[in-house]
C-alpha cells in the first residue's frame, strides 16, 4: 500500500484546470471563497464565462491591481476586484434571485466534507465555540442545479473529506454533482460515487482505502 | 462566444411550440413587444398560455393572436378596454379561458418564479370573490391568501436597448412587466429598437442583466399599436 | 322632501378639490382612472405631492400636451402624460412593492358602491355578462392605508352609492377611509358613516332618505 | 415642499429609540454607513436589534455598536470574519444574541417586508440545522421552508448619490442591501456621498425612489472602514 505522503497528485491549479474544461462557453458561474476562486484564471481561451458574485455583481473580472483597489468593488469572499465590459450591478435580493430562481448554470465550492450521496458540509465545523457563519453557501446549493467542489482529497490531518455520511452540519443534501481533487474527479451519479479520472500516480484501491464512502470505476 | 442575437423576429420565436406557456410584456401597447407576436402569430403555434396584463386591442399585437386562435387561455388582471373586441367576443362565448388576477399579485407571482419562491402570502383580494379557492392564512392578526409563482417556457419583451449578452434597459413606463418576466421565463425573447456593442450599457444602469435572456432581436422601428388600432389594421396583413 | 333633480351640489372639480385639500404635503399619492385623475389638478400651489402610477413611475406630471404624446409614458389609465424632475422609473413587482408595502399614503379611487362600514366595490357589475377585470384595484385597497373615493353620490339612473351593504362584488372590507361626493363628504369612522360636510342647498335629511345605509353628523 | 435633507449624522438618526430593530446596509465595509454607525454610538440607544449581512470589523463601524454594548441582538448571515474580534469575544460570553440566516434568506426576508408579504416559502436551508423550527411544505414534488419578512423601525444606509426626494443611486457593489433595507424600514436615514438638485439623477437610473426614503445626509468624505481597522482606530476616539 502506497503512504499518503508518497502521493503528490495534482497541484491546486492543476484542480482548477479541471474545473475550467467543465465550464461550457457561456456558462454563468459562481465562484466560493478560496480554492473556487483559481477557476476564474484556468477558463480556455476563446470560452466567454460570465462570472456571478452574490455581493450583486454580473460580469466580475480579474483581481484588482494593486493600488487600483476600489473598497466598493469586492467580491463575495470581500476582495477587490473588477467588472468586466458588459457587466451588471444590482442589488442582494435580485442577486439571490439568479441563484436562488435556476438561473446560474454553475457553481464551484470548497468543500469540508461530501458525502458518498452528494450531501455537502462546507459551512461549520460543528464546533460549539465555532461561530457559526453560512453566508450564500446554503442558497447556492439549493438553487444552483449544478454544483462543482474543489478540494483537497484530505484534511490538513490526513483525513478524507470524502465520506460515507457527513459527520459536520450540512450545507444540503444530495447537491454535489461533481468533486475535483488533487488525487481524483469524482463524479456523484444516482447518489453513487463514480471515479472519472484519477491524477497521475494515484491508485483507485488506494483512494478506496482512504475512505468509508464506496467508490466505483 | 456569447451572442444572443437572433437575425430576424421568426428566427428568434422559432423554438416555441404547442401547448406553452408565454409570457408577453407591456401594459397595454407600451412594451408590448408586436413584432414578436405577430411572429408568433405567422408561426401559428396553438393551445397557448399566456400571460400579459392585458388582452389586447383592436385586431394586431396580443389581439390578433387570439383571434387567430392560438391562445387557450390568459391569465391576466385587466382584459377590458374600449378598444379590446377579440378577447370579449370568445370569452362570452367561452372560446377561451381567462384567469383573472389582481395586477400587484399578478407581478409579484411572476417576480416570484424568477426568485426561485414557490409561493408566497399577500393580503390582496381577502374577502373578495377573488380569494375563492385559495389558502387563507394569518400573519400579526391580519389575513392573507396563499398565492403560487407562475412559471413560463417563454417570454415576450420589448426594450430600448439591449446588448449581446442579453443586456437590458428600458424606455419609461415601457418598462412595466418585462424585467420580470425575464426573470420568470425558461426562454426569453426579446426585441430591442437598438441593440448596441457590450461596454455601451454603464454596468450601473443595466436594469435587465443579461442571464435572464437567451435571444435579442433588432427592431429598430416598431409598429404603433395605438396607431394600427387606429387605422383598423388587422394581423395578418 | 326635496326632489334629486333640483340638488345640483358640488360640481367634479369642486369635489376634487375638497379631496386635494385633505392631501399633505410630502404625500405620496395613486389616482384611480376617471375622476380621481381630477385631484392632480387641484393641489394647492406649495405643496408638493408625489404621484405614483402603478404602471411605474413616481412622479407623474401632468397630462401630456397635444402633439408631444409619448406611447411609452402613460399612467394606470393608459393616458398619455409626463414626468417631473426628480421622477423615477421601474418594473411591475417593484411598482406594487411600494402599493401593498405600505409606502403609498393616499390612494384616491373611484367607486361603484360604498357600504356603510367602508367597504368598496368598484371592479365588477357583478353582471356575467360583463368582462371581468379588476387591475390594481385590490392592490391598492389592502396596501394603501388611507382610501379616498370620489364619486357622484347617485348613479347614473338615480340610486345611491352610498349603501347598508354593497351588491356588487367587493374590491376590499373596511377600506375606504373618507367618501367625497357632489353631495357631502362623508368620513367612514369605527365602521360608521358620519357627514362632515354638506354640498350648499343639501340637507342631512334628504341624504338620509336617499340611502339604506345609517348616516352621522 | 418635500426636503428629506438632515443637517448632520447625529439630527439623521435623532429619532432611533431603545429597543428598535435597525438595518444596516453593506457587506462588509462596501456601502456601509460608517458616519451613521457612529452617530449611533455617540447617541447611545440601547437594546437595539441589528439587521446586517456581517456583524463589523475590528473597532469601528458596526463593531464599535456591538462593543459599546447596545446591539442585544444580530441577524445575520456572516458574523466570522478574520477581523471581527468583538462580535466573537461577546457572542462566547453569551452577551449577544444571534440570529443566523442564510444570504438569500436574509435578502428575501428584508425584501418582503418592503413588498408587503409577510411569508414565503423558499428551498435554502432544507435537510440543513437551518431548517430547525421552521415550517415545511412541499409544492411541485420539492420541500421549501416558510420564511417571514424581517421589519424594521430604521434603516441605516449608504449610497453615492441623493436628492432631497430621497431619490438614491448606488456606487458599485457598495449597492448590495441597501436598496431592499430601504424598502423594509419604517424609517430610512441615508448618508449619501454627495446631494445633487432634483432633476439631477435620470428618473431611469434611480435604484431606490425616494419614497422608500425619510431623511439624507451628505458625507462627502466618507471613512475607509478597512483603513480605520488596520491602523486599529477605535470609535469613539
Amino acid at each position: 500500500m502506497v503512504a499518503k505522503e508518497n502521493i503528490t497528485g495534482w497541484s491546486v491549479q492543476e484542480i482548477a484546470e479541471k474545473v475550467a474544461n467543465d465550464i461550457f462557453d457561456g456558462a454563468y458561474v459562481n465562484l466560493g471563497i478560496g480554492l473556487p476562486e483559481l477557476v476564474a484564471g484556468r477558463i480556455q481561451d476563446g470560452k466567454e464565462v460570465i462570472f456571478h458574485t452574490e455581493n450583486g455583481l454580473l460580469g466580475m473580472g480579474k483581481p484588482a491591481e494593486p493600488g487600483k483597489e476600489d473598497p466598493e468593488l469586492v467580491n463575495a469572499g470581500k476582495k477587490y476586484v473588477t467588472a468586466i465590459p458588459g457587466a451588471a450591478y444590482f442589488h442582494h435580493a435580485d442577486s439571490f434571485a439568479m441563484i436562488r430562481g435556476g438561473h446560474i448554470d454553475i457553481c464551484v465550492l470548497g468543500a469540508y466534507q461530501v458525502s458518498e450521496e452528494g450531501d455537502l458540509a462546507n459551512w461549520s465545523s460543528g464546533n460549539p465555540d465555532d461561530i457559526p457563519a453560512v453566508g450564500g453557501a446554503m442558497d447556492l446549493v439549493a438553487g444552483v442545479d449544478t454544483i462543482f467542489v474543489i478540494t483537497k482529497f484530505f484534511t490538513k490531518s490526513g483525513k478524507p473529506k470524502i465520506l460515507k455520511q457527513c459527520t459536520y452540519p450540512l450545507t444540503g443534501k444530495n447537491v454535489v454533482k461533481t468533486i475535483y481533487t488533487d488525487m481524483a474527479i469524482i463524479d456523484v451519479e444516482n447518489k453513487k460515487l463514480k471515479v472519472r479520472e484519477l491524477a497521475p500516480g494515484v491508485e483507485f484501491d488506494f483512494l478506496q482505502q482512504n475512505t468509508d464512502a464506496k467508490l466505483y470505476m | 462566444m456569447i451572442n444572443k442575437i437572433a437575425n430576424s423576429v421568426h428566427e428568434a420565436v422559432s423554438g416555441i411550440f404547442d401547448g406553452a406557456t408565454v409570457m408577453i410584456s407591456g401594459f397595454g401597447e407600451a412594451g408590448s413587444p408586436i413584432e414578436l407576436i405577430h411572429a408568433l402569430v405567422d408561426k401559428g403555434v396553438k393551445d397557448l398560455t399566456v400571460v400579459s396584463n392585458n388582452a389586447g386591442s383592436g385586431h394586431v399585437g396580443l389581439a390578433a393572436l387570439i383571434e387567430n386562435r392560438q391562445v387557450r387561455k390568459i391569465i391576466c388582471s385587466f382584459p377590458r378596454t374600449a378598444i379590446s373586441v377579440v378577447f370579449p367576443e370568445l370569452y362570452r362565448k367561452g372560446e377561451i379561458e381567462l384567469e383573472l388576477v389582481p395586477q400587484g399579485t399578478l407581478a409579484e407571482r411572476i417576480r416570484s418564479a424568477g426568485a426561485g419562491i414557490p409561493a408566497f402570502y399577500t393580503p390582496t383580494s381577502v374577502n373578495t370573490p377573488l380569494e375563492e379557492g385559495k389558502e387563507k392564512r394569518d400573519f400579526n392578526n391580519r389575513t392573507y391568501v396563499l398565492e403560487h409563482a407562475i412559471y413560463a417556457d417563454f417570454a415576450l419583451v420589448k426594450c430600448a436597448k439591449a446588448d449581446r449578452y442579453g443586456n437590458l434597459v428600458y424606455n419609461k413606463t415601457a418598462r412595466n412587466f418585462g424585467p420580470i418576466m425575464c426573470m420568470a421565463a425558461k426562454n426569453t425573447i426579446v426585441q430591442a429598437k437598438e441593440v448596441v456593442e457590450v461596454g455601451d450599457i454603464d454596468p450601473e444602469h443595466v436594469v435587465t442583466p443579461g442571464i435572464f435572456v437567451k435571444k435579442v432581436v433588432e427592431v429598430p422601428n416598431p409598429a404603433d399599436e395605438s396607431k394600427l388600432v387606429e387605422q383598423e389594421r388587422r394581423y395578418p396583413w
